[in-house]
């Protein structure tokens, strides 16, 4: 790694205490925006390329750095940490929101079938998902996403990360297309 | 064993009431399902049926026993229920082909099996995905640097306004505090075998009743949504004939000649 | 770097709260002092070499990362800026401490909801409280109140100048006076 941006947001990342946008980074390096995101991009990637024990994390626009999933576990030992696990129906609503999001508390009690109040709002005092807006319908429901801490926790760099729902996401398409064709 | 085992099952009008739901001994090895969906899965998924191909009528019976026979979350009982319905109304179109049933007041209302079964299947995928992601819940996680006064080169420090640290334990008191959990199981004070009574004792007097009547003394949703279900139960069991003059008019039950109540079982 | 000692060394520098020595990180990798220092001494040479943000630095047998030199100047932007600035949940546990002082991490997180020893440890390094003494239960916490830095960064003469809480803010707080033992 020579590019000079790079190194200056390797550091920077380093010593911010919370996750930096990447307006922020732009205007912190005094560059065009488009130019700071191909750094941060160019940074995530050759971090990841050279099996380093560092990881570029990047989340609604914002980025942070991270340890490395592949030493999570060893490292989580050193630390020991202690963390309440989440219930299966906590992980449920969790899922719903980490593979729908943005979603509202109705989306997510549709595709569970449950009222689904008391879990969401324990992911929210988790800090695992957090308000990222409203949808533009009657009512204006509030829309929920995951967090910074979602991440962390489930050692990804990105949502993309999740692993892909199962096959049924395919045959669900299928019937959805069976009954768009009826 | 769970009480899909158990075909064909009828809801018997005894169960139930007398149901001892707290007992750990009937409790011990019975999953608490939260949600119909849930359940409904279940029973599939134990019997190794498809889930893409099952006609879902095929589980109601094994669905209405374990809600008659087993504690399921009470906070959602209605959505059990609702479900319950369906899938009653989905045995009885198969059962019943050439009687097809009144049509339901509102379209939108009417049981759609595709419906269901796009729910069931996506309800599969999240739940799958919401395993995995519990599997990996804290193993291995992403960890972030915690700032250290070490990191940062110095600084002139400028005044900060202490309305930040008001601010601050506003914004934290304004964070909904999760409430009291619900308990998972309460008794269930309403079920089928006992609307089954009432509608049976509603009949003893001129072997008719108006359904409308006995759904005008239900106290809550939930006991009107059991009544309902007991009735198409008893017509599924061809104890009694529902008849209606017109959409939304009254529901006449009559019970069938030659079947006394009970008889049946 | 594919070498998973170096990765795990570098994951554990980042996230250590001071300088590991050699022998503490060959105890924790599992490994002959020697092959830890060698690894550690690879790891340095290797990001020295890549140029990257961050350097390894060994100070009498303690191994630490650090930000590379080159971007120091342009860091100190970011420091002032930051200085100026404390995260929500520092603030967070900073009003706790200042409301309700001298109280205990388990104050602060009955309070908060959420692990804060962290946080508490980046107040201590950033001066805002310090530590008073313990409390008298089980375990004998220690007990942590603000600190002069805290009154010059706030402009306060004492802490009686604290402006009043709203009911529900100082119901909050009032949380951390359950002293319950941690």
């Amino acid at each position: 790694m020579s590019d000079d941006l790079e190194v200056y947001f390797e550091a920077l990342l380093f010593i911010a205490e919370r996750p930096l946008s990447t307006a922020e980074l732009a205007t912190l390096a005094d560059r065009p925006r488009p130019e700071a995101e191909a750094a941060l991009a160019s940074l995530a990637a050759s971090l990841d390329g050279d099996e380093r024990g560092l990881r570029v994390q990047r989340h609604d626009d914002a980025w942070q750095l991270v340890t490395a999933p592949e030493v999570g576990a060893r490292l989580a030992t050193y630390a020991a940490r202690e963390e309440a696990r989440l219930s299966p129906a906590a992980l449920e609503a969790l899922a719903v929101i980490a593979y729908r999001q943005p979603c509202t508390r109705g989306d997510v009690e549709r595709v569970r079938g449950v009222d689904s109040d008391y879990v969401i709002r324990s992911l929210l005092h988790r800090r695992l998902i957090v308000e990222t807006g409203r949808r533009d319908t009657p009512g204006r429901p509030v829309l929920f996403g995951t967090s910074f801490t979602f991440l962390e926790r489930f050692g990804l760099t990105s949502i993309e990360d999740l692993p892909p729902l199962s096959t049924d996401a395919a045959q669900l398409a299928a019937l959805a297309d069976r009954a768009d064709g009826d | 064993m769970p009480a899909e085992g158990m075909e064909p099952i009828a809801v018997e009008p005894s169960i139930g009431v007398a149901l001892p739901v707290g007992d750990p001994a009937f409790t011990v090895d019975l999953p608490v399902f939260e949600g119909p969906l849930q359940l409904l899965l279940h029973l599939i998924e134990s019997r190794q049926l498809d889930v893409l191909t099952v006609p879902l009528a095929e589980v109601a019976d094994g669905y209405v026993a374990h809600l008659a026979h087993h504690p399921v979350d009470a906070e959602n009982l209605s959505e059990f229920v609702a479900i319950a319905a369906q899938l009653i109304y989905l045995k009885s179109r198969r059962i019943l082909p050439a009687e097809p049933l009144p049509p339901m007041p509102d379209a939108a209302d009417e049981p759609d099996e595709e419906e269901l079964r796009r729910r069931l299947l996506e309800y599969r995928a999240l739940r799958d995905a919401s395993i995995e992601l519990g599997a990996r819940d804290g193993v291995a996680p992403a960890m972030r640097r915690e700032p250290r006064e070490a990191d940062l080169p110095e600084a002139r420090s400028e005044l900060l306004p202490v309305a930040v640290l008001v601010g601050a334990l506003e914004a934290l008191a304004s964070i909904p505090e999760p409430v009291a959990a619900p308990p998972q199981i309460v008794a269930r004070e309403i079920t089928i075998g006992q609307q089954i009574e009432v509608l049976r004792a509603a009949m003893s007097r001129g072997g008719r009743v108006l359904l409308q009547t006995i759904l005008a003394r239900c106290q809550s949703r939930t006991e009107a949504a059991v009544t309902l279900l007991a009735t198409l139960e008893l017509i599924r069991r061809r104890q009694v004939r529902a008849e209606q003059g017109d959409i939304f008019g009254p529901i006449l039950i009559e019970g069938v000649e030659g079947v006394e109540g009970g008889a049946a079982e």
